[in-house]
C-alpha cells in the first residue's frame, strides 16, 4: 500500500477503539481491541472465547454418539462434514468398515454441506462490503440446499445423521427427486452472484490486496482448506488423504495467485461449482445397498432386530448403557471441512467415553493470523478480511 | 489409508482490466439483474420465494424431527416401559423418567413421571432411536414452539400422550415396524387404561 | 373574493401557500412514504414480500400502515443522551439535516409559470448557488451529531462525512460550471426554461443530460455522495462503524435523522432532474402546446401546468427509485476509495469536462 | 427585491426548523427516560468506552479540509466567468485556462506530496 | 506402549539425530506416533521442522491429555504434517505436575506462529505454561477464571459467573440433577 | 447497578386497557426494530429468517440495527456463555426503553445440553427475556412464531414485557401452537 510522506503524526491521539464482539462485521463472538491512527489499524488485539462452550469437557462426559450432536455445533453452516469427520475417526478407532452407499451419501451430504458453509461466506462477505441484495439471493440458494438435507436428516442444520458404521438413515427418493432442481437453481443464484459482483470494480476494490497474506506465512500459521489454497498451495485432504470415495470422482482444487480476500472469495465460488459436479458424479455412482452396518460394539442394531431378537435387545441396552466402546488407543482422522483441515483426535480409555476429544479447528488458525492482516489496512478493510476467513464461532471457541 | 490420487488444480481467474475500471458497465450489469428481479416480482411475483407464513406453511421433511410424543398401545396403555434408555442417551438430559409399577403386575414397569423440557432439548433424535419400544417419537409435525414462559415447555406424560392423539398420522406415517413384544401382550391390561 | 384574490397577489402569500403545497405536501410526504418504499422495493429486488402485516382491522395498505407505526413507536421510544456528550448540539443536531433537503426547494420550478404566476417558492437570480451553498449544509447534522455524540464510532462517522462532503463538494461545483455555460445562466428557472429548446429543427430537446452528460454523471455521483446513500455510505457504514454519526441517537431524534435522509433523496432526484432532465418540460411541449415536426396541439395553460408537473414529479420519482435500486445493487466504497475517486478522478474528470465544454462552445459559436 | 426573493427562504428555514425540531420536541415530551449509568455509557459494542469521544484526529482530515477551502474558493472564481462565458469569448477561455492550469498544479502538487493518501 | 518391530522412517530419522530422544513409539491406525523427552523435546522440533528429509512445515494441531493419577500426568500432544511430503507425525511429550518447574514446557511457537495460539489455549484449559511463549494469557475463558476446566479433577458443572446471576425457576435443576418443583408434576396412574 | 434499572414513568401501570395504550401498542409491534445478538448456529437461522424465503420483514420487524439505542427486541441467536453475559447484560441495560428480549433457541434459552461450566444455563439468567423460542436451532417458522408471540406481549402488555412481573403469577400464556 502506498505510503503518503507527511509525517505520521501531527500531534493527534491514536484512538483506541472496541471492535465487537457485538458488532455486526464480528458475527457476534469477536472481539478486536485496534488502535487507529486515522482510519488506518495500527494495532489489533484479537480476543476469543465469547462462545466458548465448554466442547471438550461436555464430550469427556459424554458416550461416544452423544458427541455427535456437540460436533453438529462446530463448524454449524456445514454440520454433516463434522459428523462425518468425528464418525471417520471413530470408525478408525473401532475398525468399522462403512458401505459404500453410505460411504457416497455422506459425500453427497457433505458436498451440499460444503456448498452452504461457502454461499453463507462468500454471501456474508457480500453483505459485509454493502451488497445486501447478493447476501440474501445467497441464503435463498442455501435455504434450497437445507431443504435437501432436510428431507434426509430431518433437520435443518443440525443433523445428528451420521453414526459408526454408516448413517442414521438413507437418502429417500424423494431426495434424488428434489435433488437437480434444487442444484439448477443454486447454480443459477451462483450465476446472477458472479454478474452483480465479479466484475464490479466497487466489490474488487474492497476485496483486491487486502488482507495478504503469502503462501509461507500461511503455512506458518497452519492455515489449510480454501484459505491456503487461495495462497496457491493446492493442498486438499479430499485429495491429499483420501477418505470416503473421493478417489472416485473427478473434481479440480481451485488455487489463488495471490492470497488475499479477493482470491478467497473466488477459491470458494470455485469450490462450490467443483461441489456441485462432485455431487452430479456421486449421484450417478451411488450403488444400491445398505446405509448402515451394524457392529455390536459400536453402535444400536437395526430396529428389526431389537425388537425381533434378545440378542438384539441386549445389544441395543448394552450399547446405550455403557456407550460404545472402542478399543484402548489413540486415533487422529482429518478431513477437508468447509474451512480447512477438520481434525478429530480422540483417546479412547476402552471405556464408553471418549477419555479426549479434541477437534482441529481450521479457522482457530485464521483468526490468530487477524492482526498481521490487518495492521496498516484501513478500518473499512476489517470487515471484508474479516469475511473472507470466514470465521464459525463454534468450531473457532468449540 | 487410500492411496492419493494426483490432484488437477486450477488456478482461479482474477477479474480486471480496462472496462471494469470504468465502473459503469458492472454497476449497469448489476442494475439489470436487480431491475429484472424488481420488475418480475412487482408485476407478476414470479420470483417472490416468500412463505407467508402463519397463513401458508411449507412442507416439511416427513423426517423432520418435531416434539415428541409418546404412543400408546392399541388398547391405549403407553407403550414406554420406563427402561431409561431415551434418558440415558439424551445428551441434553432433558428426559426425566420416574418409574412405577401397576399394582396387579400386568406391565411390568411404566413411567410415573415422563417429562421432557423441550426448551432444553436438542432435537438429535437420539431418544427415538435408543428406544426400545418405539414408545417415543419425534414425527408429530410440531415443529415450531414459542412461548413467553419458560413452564410452558416442560412437557408431562399426558402433554406427550395428547400430542401422539393429535399427531396427524396420515401426514406422517409411522414407519411400519415388525410385530412387537407388546403387541403380542395379551388384552387384559386394556381394562386398566384410562 | 376580490379581496382573496388581493391577498393571493401578494408574493409573499404566494410563498406561503407555495411552500405548504410544495415543500410540506409533496417533499415531506413524498419522504415519509420513500421510507416504506424502499422497504418495499428492496424486498422486490431481494424475491421477498416486505412488511405487509400491520393492519387496522382488514386494511392493510400493503404495508402502508407500517409508516405510521414506525413514526408513533419512535416518539413513543426513550430519547437517550450519553454520558459526556455535548447536549446543546446533540440536541439540535439533527435539526441541520433538514436544511439542505428542504431548503433546496426554494429555487425549484415544479411547473411553468402561467402569467405571473409561477410554480417556484421564489426565483432568485443566483439559483444555481444558492443550491450549492444550500447542499454543503447538510454537513452539518451529521458532523454535529457524530461530534456531540462522545462515542468513537460516532466521531468516525462524523469525520467520514465531513470529509466526504468536502471531496465531493469540489467537483459537484465544477461539474455545474458546464451547465452554466451551457445555458449562459444561474437563474434555475432560466435553466429549466432552456432546457426547451431543441437541436434539429425541435427535435432533440437541449436537456442537460445531453448537453452535458459528463456532468450529469460527475453531478449524480456527487449527489449521491452528499445524500450518503450507498456506495457511499461509508459515514453510516453500517458493517464497521455500525451506525456512524447516528449511533447514538434513539428514539425521535433518530427518526429525524432518518427522515431528513430520505427527504435529501428527494431533494437530489429534484435538483437532477432539474439541472439535467429538463425539470418541468416534456419534450415538446410549449406553453402553448405540443409541438413536434410541423404538427402542433394547442393545449390551455392549466392543463399544461398540469402536465408539466405531473412530469416533474413521475421524474423526481424515477430518480427516487433508482437510487434506491442503486443502492440495493452495489456495495459500497471503502472510505479511502470514496475520497481517491473524489479527488483523483471525479475532479480532474469536471476539469477537462468544464474545458472541454469551453473548447466547444468556442468553436461552435 | 432582494427582501422579496429570500424572504420564502426564511420562511423554508422555519419550516426546516419546525419539520425537524417536532420530532426533537416530541420525543422529549414523550419518550421515557431513564438515567441509569449503564444506560447513558457510550455504546461500544457491549465493552466500557475507553477514554473520550471527543479527540483530536489525524491530520489527514483536516488536510482534505484545507485542500477544499483552496479549491472551494478557486471553483466559486469560475462561476461569473462562466456566466458571462459567451461574451468573454476565446479571450476569457485563455485567461481561465492559465487560472485552471495553475489550479491543476495544485492539484498535482497535493498528489504528489501525499496529502490525498489516506494512510 | 512397544515400538514395533519395524522402525518407521521418521521415527528412525529422530532417533538417528537424537538418540535416547524417543521413548516410545508406535503406529496404531497408521498414525505413525513418537514420545519425546521433555528436555528433548524443542530439539526434536526443530529438526522435525528444518530436516530436508521431514520437513514439518504445518503444525496441525496441539493439546494436552490430563492423566489423572499418572505420572507424568499431561501430555501435551502435537500433530505435524509436512506439505511437501505429504507425511504426518504425532509427537507427545510428558508434563508432570508437581514441583515448581514441573507443569512447564519450551514453547515452540518460535518454529511455528501457529502453535502461538495453541499453546494459550491449552494454557488455558490445562495450565500447562510453556516457557519462552510471548503472550501466554487466557484464550477462550476470562481473566478472573479460576482454575483450568479440562482437567480431570475439574467438575464439569462448576460455574464461575462474571455478572449476579437472577434467580430463575426451572422445574429441573440441572446443576444438581433433581426435581425443584415437583408439585406440578402428574403422578396419578394411568 | 443492580438487575434492575429503574422503571420509567410512562412503564408504572403494567397493564394497559385504554384505546390509547391499545393504538400505542399497536405501533410498537409493528414497529420491531431488532438488535440481532447472533453468537451461534442460531444466528444462521436468524439470517434465514430474515432472508427471502421466511421475511421477518413482513411483521415490520425488518431493520437490524446494531446500535441498542435505536432497537426495540432484543434476538439472543445462540449460546451465552459466562465471558459473554456481561456484554449481553450491558448491551440489554443500553437499550432504550421500551426493549424487549426474545431467547432464541435452547441454548439462549436454558443453556439447551451445554451444561457446563462455560455457558450460562439461560438467559433469563442474566436479563429478563419476554419470549422463549425453543428448538435447537429453531425452525424459522418457529422464530416467526416467537414474532407474533413478542407482538401479542406487546399487544396486551404495553411496554413493560416481562421485566418485573413474576411469570408465576399471570396466567395469560401466550402459547403458541399454530399447527
Amino acid at each position: 500500500m502506498k505510503r503518503s510522506n507527511l509525517p505520521l503524526e501531527f500531534g493527534a491521539e491514536p484512538m483506541d477503539i472496541e471492535i465487537g464482539p457485538s458488532h455486526p462485521a464480528m458475527h457476534g463472538i469477536t472481539r478486536l481491541s485496534t488502535r487507529l491512527d486515522g482510519e488506518v489499524v495500527t494495532a489489533v488485539e484479537v480476543e476469543i472465547g465469547y462462545l466458548h462452550r465448554g466442547f471438550e469437557k461436555e464430550c469427556e462426559n459424554s458416550t461416544y454418539v452423544q458427541v455427535i450432536p456437540y460436533t453438529d455445533r462446530l463448524n454449524y453452516v456445514s454440520p454433516i462434514l463434522n459428523n462425518i469427520g468425528y464418525s471417520l475417526a471413530v470408525e478408525k478407532l473401532f475398525g468399522l468398515d462403512v458401505p459404500k452407499r453410505a460411504q457416497y451419501a455422506r459425500v453427497i451430504l457433505g458436498e451440499l454441506s460444503r456448498i452452504s458453509d461457502h454461499l453463507t461466506c462468500n454471501g456474508a462477505m457480500g453483505m459485509e462490503v454493502g451488497a445486501m441484495t447478493v447476501f440474501l439471493w445467497y441464503v435463498k440458494a442455501r435455504e434450497y440446499l437445507w431443504e435437501l438435507t432436510e428431507e434426509v436428516t430431518g433437520a435443518r442444520l443440525t443433523h445428528n445423521w451420521t453414526r459408526f458404521g454408516g448413517n442414521a438413515n438413507d437418502l429417500p427418493d424423494t431426495f434424488f427427486d428434489m435433488l437437480e432442481e434444487r442444484l439448477k437453481k443454486v447454480e443459477a443464484v451462483l450465476e446472477e452472484g458472479v454478474k452483480m459482483l465479479f466484475k464490479n470494480k466497487i466489490f474488487l476494490d474492497r476485496v483486491k490486496d487486502v488482507g495478504v497474506l503469502s503462501r509461507e506465512r500461511a503455512i506458518e500459521y497452519g492455515f489449510t482448506g480454501p484459505m491456503l489454497r487461495a495462497t496457491g498451495e493446492p493442498y486438499d485432504l479430499r485429495r491429499a488423504e483420501p477418505y470416503l470415495v473421493y478417489n472416485e470422482l473427478d473434481f479440480e482444487i481451485p488455487v489463488g495467485t495471490v492470497g488475499d480476500s479477493y482470491d478467497r472469495f473466488l477459491v470458494r465460488h470455485e469450490e462450490m461449482l467443483q461441489s456441485i459436479s462432485i455431487i452430479r458424479q456421486a449421484v450417478a455412482k451411488i450403488p444400491k445397498g445398505g446405509h448402515y452396518q451394524h457392529d455390536r460394539r459400536a453402535w444400536l442394531p437395526d430396529k428389526t432386530e431389537v425388537y425381533g431378537s434378545i440378542e438384539g435387545l441386549i445389544d441395543h441396552f448394552k450399547v446405550i448403557m455403557e456407550g460404545s466402546t472402542p478399543p484402548k488407543g489413540e486415533v487422529y482422522q482429518a478431513i477437508e471441512g468447509g474451512n480447512g483441515e477438520l481434525g478429530f483426535y480422540l483417546v479412547s480409555d476402552g471405556t464408553g467415553k471418549p477419555y479426549k476429544c479434541r477437534v482441529r479447528p481450521p479457522c482457530f488458525n485464521f483468526v490468530s493470523a487477524l492482526p498481521e492482516m490487518l495492521i496498516g489496512h484501513y478500518v473499512g478493510d476489517i470487515v471484508p478480511i474479516y469475511g473472507s476467513i470466514n470465521m464459525i464461532g463454534g468450531e473457532l471457541e468449540r | 489409508m487410500q492411496t492419493a490420487k494426483k490432484p488437477s488444480v486450477k488456478t482461479v481467474q482474477r477479474q480486471g482490466g480496462f472496462l471494469i475500471d470504468l465502473y459503469l458497465p458492472a454497476i449497469i450489469g448489476g442494475l439489470r439483474i436487480t431491475l429484472r428481479h424488481f420488475f418480475r416480482n412487482v408485476i407478476t411475483q414470479s420470483d417472490v420465494v416468500t412463505i407467508s407464513y402463519p397463513e401458508q406453511k411449507r412442507r416439511i421433511s416427513p423426517r423432520w424431527r418435531g416434539r415428541h410424543r409418546l404412543t400408546v398401545r392399541e388398547d391405549g396403555f403407553i407403550k414406554c416401559v420406563a427402561c431409561y434408555m431415551c434418558e440415558t442417551v439424551c445428551p441434553a438430559k432433558c428426559i426425566h423418567i420416574e418409574a412405577g409399577e401397576m399394582p396387579d403386575k400386568s406391565v411390568e414397569k411404566y413411567p410415573v413421571v415422563f417429562d421432557i423440557d423441550e426448551l432444553r432439548c436438542v432435537f438429535c433424535g437420539l431418544c427415538v432411536e435408543a428406544c426400545p419400544k418405539d414408545a417415543i417419537r419425534m414425527d408429530t409435525g410440531i415443529y415450531s414452539m414459542a412461548s413467553t414462559e419458560r413452564v410452558t415447555f416442560d412437557y408431562t406424560r399426558n402433554m406427550l400422550m395428547d400430542a401422539h392423539a393429535k399427531t396427524d398420522k396420515t401426514k406422517f406415517p409411522s414407519t411400519p415396524l415388525p410385530l412387537t413384544q407388546e403387541e403380542a401382550l395379551p388384552q387384559s391390561t386394556a381394562k386398566l387404561a384410562g | 373574493m376580490d379581496m382573496i384574490l388581493d391577498i393571493l397577489t401578494i408574493p409573499l402569500v404566494q410563498a406561503v401557500i407555495k411552500i405548504l403545497v410544495f415543500v410540506l405536501g409533496f417533499v415531506m410526504a413524498v419522504g415519509t412514504v420513500l421510507t416504506l418504499m424502499e422497504r418495499k422495493w428492496m424486498s422486490a429486488v431481494q424475491d421477498r414480500i416486505g412488511p405487509n402485516r400491520a393492519n387496522i382491522g382488514k386494511f392493510t395498505g400493503h404495508g402502508a400502515l407500517h409508516i405510521a407505526a414506525d413514526g408513533v413507536k419512535s416518539l413513543l421510544k426513550e430519547d437517550t443522551v450519553p454520558a459526556g456528550a455535548d447536549r446543546f448540539l446533540y440536541l439540535i443536531a439533527p435539526l441541520f439535516s433538514y436544511f439542505p433537503a428542504i431548503l433546496v426547494w426554494a429555487v425549484i420550478p415544479f411547473a411553468g409559470p402561467i402569467g405571473s404566476v409561477t410554480f417556484q417558492i421564489t426565483d432568485i437570480n443566483t439559483g444555481l448557488v444558492f443550491i450549492f451553498a444550500v447542499t454543503s449544509l447538510g454537513v452539518y447534522g451529521a458532523v454535529l451529531g457524530g461530534y456531540a455524540s462522545n462515542n468513537k464510532y460516532a466521531l468516525l462517522g462524523a469525520i467520514r462525512t465531513s470529509s466526504q462532503m468536502l471531496s465531493y463538494e469540489v467537483f459537484l461545483g465544477l461539474s455545474l460550471i458546464g451547465i452554466f455555460m451551457v445555458y449562459g445562466t444561474v437563474q434555475v428557472s432560466k435553466i429549466v426554461e432552456l432546457q426547451n429548446t431543441y437541436w434539429f429543427d425541435g427535435l432533440i430537446p437541449k436537456w442537460g443530460i445531453f448537453t452535458q452528460p459528463l456532468a450529469f454523471f460527475l453531478f449524480f455521483t456527487g449527489m449521491l455522495a452528499e445524500a450518503k446513500r450507498q456506495p457511499f455510505d461509508q459515514p453510516e457504514g453500517e458493517s464497521e462503524i455500525i451506525a456512524g454519526y447516528y449511533l447514538e441517537y434513539s428514539g425521535a431524534r433518530f427518526s429525524a435523522y432518518m427522515l431528513a435522509e430520505y427527504v435529501s433523496i428527494v431533494a437530489v432526484s429534484a435538483i437532477t432532474v432539474t439541472l439535467f432532465f429538463g425539470g418541468y418540460q416534456i419534450p415538446w411541449l410549449f406553453p402553448d402546446g405540443f409541438h413536434l415536426l410541423g404538427y402542433s396541439l394547442a393545449l390551455p395553460p392549466v392543463v399544461v401546468a398540469l402536465l408539466q408537473a405531473g412530469s416533474f414529479i413521475t421524474k423526481t420519482l424515477i430518480f427516487c427509485w433508482l437510487i434506491i435500486i442503486i443502492r440495493w445493487t452495489l456495495p459500497r466504497f471503502r472510505f479511502d476509495q470514496t475520497m481517491d475517486l473524489g479527488w483523483k478522478k471525479m475532479l480532474p474528470l469536471s476539469m477537462a469536462n468544464l474545458v472541454v465544454t469551453a473548447l466547444v462552445l468556442l468553436l461552435t459559436a | 427585491m432582494i427582501a422579496e426573493q429570500y424572504l420564502p427562504v426564511l420562511i423554508l428555514i422555519g419550516v426546516a426548523l419546525v419539520v425537524g425540531g417536532q420530532f426533537i420536541v416530541m420525543g422529549i415530551a414523550l419518550g421515557p427516560t431513564d438515567k441509569s449509568a449503564v444506560k447513558k455509557a457510550p455504546f461500544e459494542a457491549g465493552h466500557l468506552s475507553q477514554g473520550t469521544g471527543f479527540r483530536r484526529y489525524s491530520v489527514r482530515f483536516y488536510m482534505v479540509a484545507m485542500i477544499f477551502l483552496i479549491f472551494d474558493v478557486e471553483v466559486i472564481f469560475f462561476y461569473p466567468w462562466a456566466v458571462k462565458f459567451r461574451e468573454l469569448g476565446w479571450m476569457g477561455f485563455w485567461e481561465l485556462m492559465t487560472f485552471m492550469v495553475i489550479l491543476v498544479l495544485g492539484l498535482v502538487y497535493a498528489w504528489r506530496k501525499g496529502a490525498l493518501e489516506w494512510e | 506402549m512397544t515400538a514395533p518391530a519395524e522402525t518407521p522412517p521418521i521415527t528412525a530419522r529422530v532417533e538417528e539425530k537424537f538418540p535416547g530422544a524417543v521413548t516410545a513409539s508406535h503406529q496404531q491406525f497408521g498414525d505413525e506416533t513418537i514420545t519425546v523427552a521433555k528436555d528433548q523435546y524443542l530439539a526434536v522440533m526443530t529438526l522435525l521442522r528444518n530436516d530436508p528429509t521431514l520437513k514439518f512445515n504445518l503444525m496441525v494441531d496441539l493439546s494436552a491429555v490430563d492423566f489423572l493419577g499418572q505420572s507424568p500426568r499431561f501430555q501435551v500432544v502435537v500433530h505435524l504434517k509436512s506439505l511437501s511430503l505429504g507425511h504426518r507425525l504425532r509427537v507427545k511429550v510428558g508434563v508432570g505436575e508437581d514441583g515448581p518447574e514441573a507443569c512447564t514446557l519450551p514453547t515452540i511457537s518460535k518454529l511455528w506462529v501457529a502453535a502461538d495460539w495453541y499453546e494459550r489455549e491449552c494454557f488455558d484449559m490445562y495450565g500447562i505454561r510453556f516457557q519462552g511463549h510471548p503472550n501466554l494469557k487466557r484464550l477462550l475463558l476470562y481473566e478472573s477464571f479460576v482454575g483450568h476446566p479440562l482437567r480431570k479433577d475439574y467438575d464439569i458443572h462448576l460455574q464461575q459467573p462474571r455478572v449476579e446471576l437472577r434467580p430463575v425457576r426451572e422445574r429441573y435443576d440441572y446443576q444438581n440433577r433433581n426435581l425443584t418443583d415437583p408439585s406440578e408434576t402428574e403422578r396419578r396412574p394411568l | 447497578m443492580g438487575v434492575k434499572t429503574k422503571a420509567p414513568a410512562i412503564e408504572q401501570g403494567a397493564f394497559f386497557t385504554t384505546r390509547l395504550d391499545a393504538v400505542l401498542n399497536w405501533a410498537r409491534k409493528y414497529s420491531l426494530f431488532q438488535y440481532p445478538f447472533a453468537t451461534a448456529c442460531c444466528g444462521m437461522e436468524f439470517m434465514a429468517t430474515a432472508a427471502s424465503h421466511y421475511d421477518q420483514a413482513r411483521f415490520g420487524a425488518e431493520i437490524p440495527r446494531f446500535s441498542p439505542r435505536q432497537s426495540d427486541v432484543l434476538w439472543v441467536a445462540g449460546t451465552i456463555n459466562h465471558k459473554m453475559a456481561p456484554i449481553v447484560k450491558r448491551v440489554h441495560e443500553q437499550m432504550a426503553h421500551p426493549k424487549w428480549v426474545i431467547a432464541f433457541g435452547a441454548c439462549a434459552s436454558s443453556g439447551g445440553f451445554y451444561q457446563n461450566y462455560a455457558v450460562v444455563q439461560g438467559l433469563d439468567r442474566v436479563i429478563p427475556v419476554d419470549v422463549y423460542i425453543g428448538g435447537c436451532p429453531p425452525r424459522p417458522e418457529a422464530v416467526l412464531d416467537g414474532l407474533i408471540a413478542l407482538q401479542d406481549l406487546i399487544q396486551t402488555r404495553g411496554p413493560t414485557g416481562h421485566t418485573g412481573i413474576n411469570p408465576r403469577q399471570t396466567k395469560e400464556v401466550l402459547l403458541l401452537s399454530r399447527q
